[in-house]
């Protein structure tokens, strides 16, 4: 019964954490309380947050016993997310970047900069 | 009604309409002769419907060397083009056919043959080196099998009713894109390539799941054979990259089908990404293929060199570094797309470190032969053929890894040399040792030596005769794909000899179909006398007998330490008759997983032909078969231990039931 | 005996052969190794260093193989036997260590000739550099000459010693711009701009092509590169201005059609906007544009 | 002989719930390739109107609420299946069903109201990969939805078992799963897309 309990528990606290999060972001982007390259990061940084709340909430990701199978898959996946999303944003922006016709140039060289690719 | 098939998708061209011709003509004379024989039901209930991973993997062989022979041909034929097509000439094939058939060649050997009998030999050895009943998932397994069937079927109506595509084996837009190439071609290509893809990625899942959870009791990790551990890595890396596949065909078929944008070269599309993504998935599926070949060489060489394999744990770390490092090195396929300095040269390097832990493993196989007692079975006939072309392949990789260098090379004959190197030299040859080395297991008896070393001899050769022109043509500066050249180039002798070379390694897989039947035939006098063990093997599918029990295993084994089979008789404890035998749960046969294949290819068919109907029945089929099949219990049977007792004692005495 | 004979042809053969295919190559014109430019000779100097780099370890593992096959077959009886030696420190860190020894030595030459052979940087040169840009047709090449306005179809003609800032872009499939002798290649792809820069520093014709199949005309892709000496091309430009053909938009748009027609064709002029009219047909990709200025859309689209 | 068995039983709950988690990462890399395309061609509006023209973040905001509140639902139907308490479960399972249906409905919703304004799929490369990213999500809230109600039928039959059975931990993991894909298009192409 025990058991149970903590389980409802964590399902509120994950249940609550995440509203707190998504609101948090929503206004964050909504009232513009910052800009540019800081809003990707804070807004996705969020989303990361709410990420984790929920696997160890709802997914129960850090209760497993014997070999933590799941979670080695989990980070394997995590990385293999990463170099697949980075890599390809990566390796666009610098042929975009290379191949854009002369007048747009400057404008993606903005973007360049900013982005820091 | 029937979308945009007509009678004029019929072959026009008198190679294509053979093509056609044979394919129906072998559909038919095999059904008329399962029918006349009477084996029709019994294929069925023993073959088709069969969860038993033993023959699944007979079966994915079968299927990929029926795809083989079909490959070859593709390659007798461009060789033959290439060969005769300069100056005035042009050769027997029209360019439309010719780029057909060098589109297919690459499809069916990769896609159909390498993954085939690479999932036919996981299937036959795996569960059996870890001392499991089955794979993890036998319903899976038959679904895998069936999908990658079911593809199979597509790619081959593609010879029959319409066409294939023409865009090269990996369909870059825009040329693949509806602008180009309008035609069903490039719709056959998708829809084979994505509903065998299916299929690999639910293998993926597993035989991961397998390696990890089945094992038998005792075997860590870091006790399992190297054949296992290079399936793990290979394993890992399917379940990873094959989404990207799935998606990227998806999203290729949303533009031809939807009008969608992602990579046409209007409205904001971009070709660029398809070539990103198809490589994030195309590089680390030449390790997919590789690894499980270099873990059959680790098996083979200590076996016949009856010595225990040298750096175990180097073996490992190389497998796993091997595994993370394809990931990161996608981009050295378009260093000539024009991406910038850094980021070429940062994959570039990754692609050259890679080379690292590959040189180990070569090292450590030779240190394995080093100080034993080495017998020339034609699987290490195959082995020796492997180290020599896999490092000139590796040397030249390596050569191609720097970007100021690939800018001259790529899309070369250079290149196409190379990758034979690699997949001809390290795959195919070291699938072939496997299928030599583990065909006792599931027959009973040998392959015929002396043919199979012939066989070897000519592979080799004619490997050597077929690609050392092509990087000599590369040189010269001789694209790929071509189907005509000036005479005044000087090529066409150097494309002769090719041709030669490829008409020996036509010889050399006419030289295996002759061992295997002539082996059939003399399966009395090859048959293997010591009821399992042939070769005088280390690891535990030698310790059960050949064929093995559908069951595998009546106890399953305890296992201490690495290569426990060798470890236990070198103790002398062969005690394989354990006494107390249990009851056995084991899968029933289920016709599931064909009528899901048959609904998946519905609705490739359905959509290659826009016949949408189709499709939707094709969907609902999938839809309603899978809560069906999900939604029963009852999906296992029981085996008495008294049978199993009754069945063992038989078996251990050589005799049938 | 007969055994032992059958054994020494059987390896001889295939060694026979490649030896054979060796000294057959070394007759031919290899284009990549026999260079007409500075870029491709350099390019060559990198594959020849680190193909000699790369024997440091392939000659090792022939000599090995033959070595241990050879000694150690089980027939051999004098051969030392050691069925459970599997392990050394000391071999494994050496064929750890020499591998990484050799790939960090060949990165440092990636890393620097990755950016001093960059396709895309300028050469460094006194001379002012000859603008052409490229335009990959079905199938054909398209050369235009902005500075002296001048174009022509599957040929292109440059002056010696002089730097060529070559600009590619494709109204076709994709296609990859080659000239083994001069450089290596760069795609050319629709609504994009690729860059190389070449030289050439002896006169004479080379082969250039398209290196990527492009659709049913893609093997007849092919051009030649005619490098003569500074004055030549002067004269050639004036002589050639003379004739009165002038590649407009109506007859642009007829030779982009499909054709595998391989003729060469001169035009004395041509629209200077054509090169950008040819972008501009797939350019709609990327195009910055700033919505936020228009007050109907402010505010998104759900009310 | 009944031991083993058990054991057997066990031991193959765990493999599927194993297997079935390593699917879910395959989808995580299916959901991620998606994304890496959305990110690419998001800029690539053809001259046409860009996420900041489209959508509106409390519409957004609504749909984000009603799954994440299912994914809490849903929870709690899993607490009462561990106490065997079978209407309990039924009950939370339908009000899963019902959130997971609006949150449907208001895509489709969403979905209507671009194509009907003109800016369908093949309008520009932007919308294709909003439209695919999106849909695929859909798509897979479709199947999670027909599994839950092949789920409350089976439990209403009497045929799923539903004590330690693993066909509702499975569906768990799926629909929380989903709830963390939303998490990113949310975050990645709503609020970025229209804040940025």
């Amino acid at each position: 019964m025990k058991n149970h309990k903590s389980n409802l528990m964590n399902y509120i606290t994950g249940y609550i954490l995440s509203i707190l999060a998504t609101l948090a972001a929503f206004i964050i982007a909504k009232e513009s309380l910052v800009s540019g390259w800081i809003l990707v990061y804070v807004i996705l940084s969020i989303a990361i947050l709410q990420l984790v709340v929920q696997a160890v909430f709802f997914l129960h990701l850090s209760e497993e016993d014997g070999p933590k199978l799941n979670l080695t898959t989990f980070y394997f996946m995590i990385m293999v997310v990463s170099i697949l999303v980075v890599g390809s944003l990566w390796i666009m922006k610098n042929l975009d970047y290379n191949m854009m016709p002369e007048q747009q140039n400057q404008h993606m060289l903005d973007q360049y900069n900013e982005g820091g690719f | 009604m029937f979308g945009r098939l007509g009678f004029d998708d019929l072959p026009t061209e008198l190679i294509t309409i053979g093509g056609a011709l044979s394919m129906v003509g072998g559909l038919i004379a095999v059904t008329a002769g399962l029918i006349y024989f009477k084996k029709l039901g019994w294929l069925w209930r023993n073959w088709l419907t069969s969860l038993d991973h033993k023959k699944i993997g007979v079966m994915y062989i079968a299927i990929a060397v029926i795809m083989l022979l079909r490959g070859a041909g593709d390659a007798v034929m461009m060789r033959a083009q290439q060969a005769l097509a300069s100056g005035d000439s042009t050769g027997i094939l029209s360019s439309d056919t010719f780029q057909q058939v060098f589109s297919a060649h690459g499809t069916i050997m990769i896609f159909f043959v390498a993954m085939g009998l690479m999932f036919g030999l996981i299937n036959l050895v795996l569960p059996l080196q870890l001392g499991a009943r089955d794979v993890a998932f036998p319903f899976l397994n038959s679904l895998s099998f069936w999908l990658f069937a079911s593809g199979f079927v597509l790619i081959n109506a593609s010879l029959v009713i319409g066409e294939f595509s023409a865009a090269g084996w990996l369909a870059y837009p825009p040329l693949s894109g509806l602008e180009y190439s309008p035609g069903v071609g490039v719709d056959y290509w998708i829809w084979a390539l994505q509903i065998s893809g299916l299929g690999s990625l639910l293998s993926g899942i597993n035989f991961l799941v397998t390696i990890l959870k089945m094992r038998a009791p005792g075997m860590k990790l870091m006790d399992m054979p190297i054949f296992a551990w290079t399936v793990l890595g290979s394993m890992m890396l399917v379940i990873a990259v094959f989404p990207i596949l799935t998606v990227t065909l998806s999203l290729l078929a949303l533009d031809r089908l939807m009008g969608m944008n992602f990579f046409t070269s209007t409205l904001g599309g971009n070709p660029m990404m398809y070539i990103n993504l198809i490589w994030a998935w195309g590089h680390p599926e030449v390790y997919i293929l590789v690894l499980p070949a270099f873990g059959i060489f680790s098996e083979i060489v200590p076996v016949f060199s009856k010595k225990k394999l040298f750096g175990y744990t180097s073996m490992v770390w190389a497998i796993m570094s091997i595994t993370v490092l394809s990931f990161i090195v996608w981009l050295h396929h378009f260093f000539t797309m024009g991406g910038g300095a850094k980021v070429n040269a940062f994959f570039g390097i990754m692609t050259m470190v890679i080379s690292i832990p590959t040189g180990v493993k070569v090292f450590n196989w030779l240190f394995t032969m080093f100080r034993g007692k080495i017998t020339y079975s034609s699987p290490m006939i195959w082995f020796l053929g492997f180290i020599a072309t896999f490092t000139i392949g590796g040397m030249t990789g390596v050569l191609m890894a720097v970007p100021a260098i690939d800018f001259q090379v790529h899309n070369s004959l250079f290149l196409v040399a190379h990758f034979h190197n690699m997949i001809i030299g390290g795959v195919v040859f070291g699938y072939m040792a496997g299928l030599t080395y583990w065909f006792p297991k599931f027959t009973g008896f040998k392959l015929h030596e002396g043919l199979g070393k012939l066989a070897a001899w000519l592979w080799i050769n004619g490997f050597i005769v077929a690609f050392g022109p092509l990087y000599i043509l590369g040189l010269m500066g001789a694209t790929r794909r071509i189907d005509h050249y000036d005479a005044s180039l000087g090529w066409q002798w150097l494309f002769i000899i090719a041709g030669i070379g490829v008409l020996i390694i036509g010889a050399g897989i006419a030289t295996q179909i002759l061992q295997l039947g002539y082996s059939i035939w003399k399966r009395k006098e090859l048959r293997d006398s010591t009821n399992g063990d042939p070769w005088d093997g280390r690891t535990l599918e030698w310790s059960t007998t050949a064929p093995p029990p559908h069951y595998n295993f009546a106890v399953i084994p305890e296992v201490k330490g690495q290569d426990s089979l060798w470890t236990s008789k070198q103790a002398k404890t062969t005690t394989k008759q354990s006494t107390t035998y249990n009851d056995i749960e084991m899968p029933k046969n289920t016709d599931a997983g064909i009528k899901l294949s048959a609904f998946a290819f519905l609705i490739g068919f359905g959509l290659v032909w826009h016949i949408w109907w189709l499709a939707l029945i094709g969907l609902f089929g999938v839809i309603i078969q899978t809560i069906l099949h999900l939604t029963k219990d009852d999906h296992e049977y029981t085996i008495s231990a008294k049978d199993i007792k009754l069945h063992e004692q038989h078996r251990l005495k050589g005799t049938s039931l | 005996m007969k055994k032992i004979f059958l054994y020494i042809v059987a390896v001889m053969i295939p060694i026979l052969i490649t030896a054979s295919l060796i000294f057959a190559a070394t007759t031919q014109d290899l284009a990549i190794l026999n260079t007409g430019g500075e870029i491709a000779r350099r390019q060559h100097e990198i594959l020849s260093f680190a193909f000699w780099l790369s024997m440091v370890v392939i000659i090792p593992v022939f000599g090995l193989t033959i070595f241990i096959s050879i000694r150690y077959r089980s027939k051999n009886k004098k051969a030392k036997y050691t069925p459970n030696w599997h392990h050394s420190k000391s071999l494994e860190t050496i064929w750890w260590g020499v591998p990484i020894v050799l790939i960090l030595i060949l990165s440092a030459v990636t890393w620097r000739t990755s950016h001093t052979l960059d396709p895309y940087k300028p050469l460094d040169n006194d001379l002012p550099p000859l603008e052409v840009q490229v335009v990959a047709l079905q199938w054909r090449w398209l050369f235009l000459y902005p500075e002296q306005n001048v174009a022509q179809i599957n040929n292109l003609t440059i002056p010696k010693d002089r730097p060529i800032n070559l600009t590619i872009t494709s109204d076709a499939p994709m296609n990859s711009f080659w000239i083994p002798k001069l450089a290596g290649q760069v795609y050319a792809m629709n609504g994009m701009n690729t860059k190389l820069h070449i030289i050439a520093d002896q006169a004479g014709s080379y082969d250039g092509m398209s290196a990527n199949i492009s659709g049913e005309g893609f093997a007849q892709m092919r051009f030649t590169t005619e490098v003569i000496t500074d004055e030549e091309f002067d004269n050639w430009i004036r002589l050639n201005k003379y004739r009165d053909e002038e590649l407009t938009q109506e007859l642009y748009d007829f030779i982009a059609q499909p054709s595998e027609d391989d003729e060469v064709h001169f035009f004395a002029h041509y629209d200077k906007n054509l090169y950008q009219t040819i972008l501009n047909k797939y350019m709609s990709h990327a195009i910055p544009t700033d919505y936020s200025n228009t007050p109907e859309t402010t505010n998104g689209g759900h009310h | 002989m009944t031991k083993p068995h058990t054991t057997n039983h066990e031991q193959s709950l765990d493999k599927a719930k194993f297997g079935f988690w390593v699917y879910v990462m395959t989808d995580c890399v299916l959901f991620a390739t998606l994304f890496a395309t959305y990110a690419v061609l998001r800029n690539n509006t053809a001259e046409g109107p860009s996420a900041k023209d489209l959508f509106s973040l409390n519409f957004v905001l609504l749909e984000t609420m009603l799954l994440l509140t299912s994914s809490f639902t849903y929870g709690l139907a899993l607490i009462f299946a561990k106490q065997n308490n079978k209407k309990m479960t039924i009950n939370w399972l339908t009000i899963t069903a019902m959130l997971g249906l609006s949150f449907l409905a208001m895509e489709l919703y969403e979905f209507n109201h671009l194509i009907t304004e003109g800016h369908a799929w093949s309008a520009s490369a932007f919308l294709s990969a909003y439209f695919t990213l999106v849909g695929t999500h859909g798509l897979h809230i479709i199947i999670g939805l027909i599994w839950i109600f092949v789920s409350i039928f089976r439990l209403k039959q009497g045929t799923l078992n539903i004590k330690n059975n693993n066909s509702l931990t499975m569906l768990g993991i799926f629909w929380h799963f989903l709830d963390i894909i939303w998490i990113f298009i949310f975050s990645f192409v709503y609020l970025i897309g229209v804040a940025l």
